[in-house]
């Protein structure tokens, strides 16, 4: 996992095998990056993600939610045709964006 | 003639073990010709069902988790178990999205994603004793 | 404190669970900090104990293997274990180059591989019993 | 595992881990393949095989056996040095011939 904060952007560059064990790691350093401040949208890069199950969902879920008490907003690109599967059946696509490439998701289109 | 094979694995309910537990499935099913696709399957649904054991089964509590796979022609039935706390109502727990546990994150769509990516999930549970879960696929015949 | 965790798989005495066996234990050994050249001497340390139990603990029987592994800080502890026929004379057996079986096109290397390639080897084993061995390796540590 | 004949030669390509599981599926497709006739010499390529236990020490030294009661040779090319490392232990290495390279092995260097 790779944090890079540019502006109020923090960019969270995922890798490996997204369950459990991983998420509580990234509730970690996710929220623990935001709290240090000026973060208006967390972006997630799925690119190097192999394995997710439904604690992807739950992750992101949290995140939203900190997210929205502060203000800001949750977006993803780099999503699998199996992950947008996992993620089609939560409804979570309905309250963060997806996005097609890293361009489009730090350009903020929505 | 029907081809059969078994395995069992037992570890205790830390959350390292949840990939080994996704690896050891994966290369015990891998004898079945499966499709990139039926693989992932599976190794969601173990996944989810060893993730509940250890965040749900026993919480707090120290205890292990016993994964069962049999093979019988192309038929893959995997058994998780644990000895937990159990769960009081079984259908209200298979609800989409219900879960006991908003404040670790867990979304409440474990078993929907169980069922979504096998072909059966049963669950028997007793309060006190600990909780079963048994997911089957059949794997579609390649030529 | 220490680290410590463990496992255990149970399979039944079929030459296609020889590569199964492997991938679980290197599936949990990955826990530790492995160099390809530790994981590559487990894998085959592994697999030498886990073949002996299926062609010369069982034969034509039939019967299930145990494996076990242990991690306690930077070792690893592997135990296999078969309810065959056991061993008449261990000191003979484990002499480079001795095996029984021949015919099969045993090379009679496979306790010196086990040796080599791990830190400490012990057999026990009686006959009409089976027969285990207990495999110990400390991984260095990487900084 | 393919086997190809050319003149006298028989090259056997391994793949993927030579175990005692598939050690009796070499033995059966390499014995076969002599017992049609005409093979002088079996070359095994070694480049695809990513694990090898002792089960490919007592291949080999089977095959050796086989072509000495047939008056031909064995030898092996595409050895890694973790396999270089298990054949050294068995000793095997002094009956058999271990190539640097396909064309050196097919050429008969020895
Ligand atoms: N092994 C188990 N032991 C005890 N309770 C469980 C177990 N598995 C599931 N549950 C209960 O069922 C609920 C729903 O499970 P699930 O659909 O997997 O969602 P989640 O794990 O995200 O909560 C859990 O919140 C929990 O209350
Ligand atoms: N699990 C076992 N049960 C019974 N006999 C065994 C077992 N493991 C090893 N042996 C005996 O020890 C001998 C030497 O074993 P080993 O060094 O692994 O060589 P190989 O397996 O090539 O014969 C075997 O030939 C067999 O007689």
């Amino acid at each position: 996992m790779k944090l890079e904060k540019t502006g109020g952007i923090l960019i969270v560059r995922l890798d490996g095998e997204l369950d459990h064990h991983y998420a509580t790691k990234i509730r970690e350093a996710v929220d623990g990056a935001v709290m240090v401040g000026d973060v208006r949208k967390i972006i997630f890069d799925f690119t190097g993600v192999g394995f997710m199950d439904s604690s992807g969902i739950g992750t992101l879920m949290g995140r939203y939610k900190l997210m929205q008490t502060l203000g800001g907003s949750v977006g993803v690109f780099g999503i699998s045709p199996r992950l947008d599967k996992l993620l089609s059946m939560s409804g979570i696509k309905k309250i963060i964006s997806i996005y097609n490439s890293e361009k489009e998701a730090v350009g903020g289109v929505s | 003639m029907q081809y059969s094979n078994e395995m069992k694995i037992i570890f205790p309910n830390k959350s390292s073990n949840e990939g080994f537990a996704r690896v050891a499935v994966a290369a015990f099913a891998a004898q079945l010709d499966l499709t990139v696709e039926e693989m992932s399957d599976i190794k969601t649904a173990v996944s989810e069902a060893v993730t509940n054991a250890i965040v749900h089964g026993y919480e707090n509590l120290k205890g292990y988790i016993t994964v069962e796979c049999k093979i019988l022609d192309n038929t893959i039935e995997i058994t998780v178990n644990d000895s937990g706390h159990g769960i009081a109502d079984v259908e209200k727990a298979r609800q989409p999205l219900y879960t006991s546990r908003p404040e670790l994150e867990r979304s409440g769509m474990g078993f929907t994603v169980m069922e979504t990516f096998m072909d059966e999930v049963s669950v028997t549970s007793a309060l006190g004793v600990g909780t079963t879960v048994t997911m089957k696929k059949r794997i579609s015949p390649k030529e």
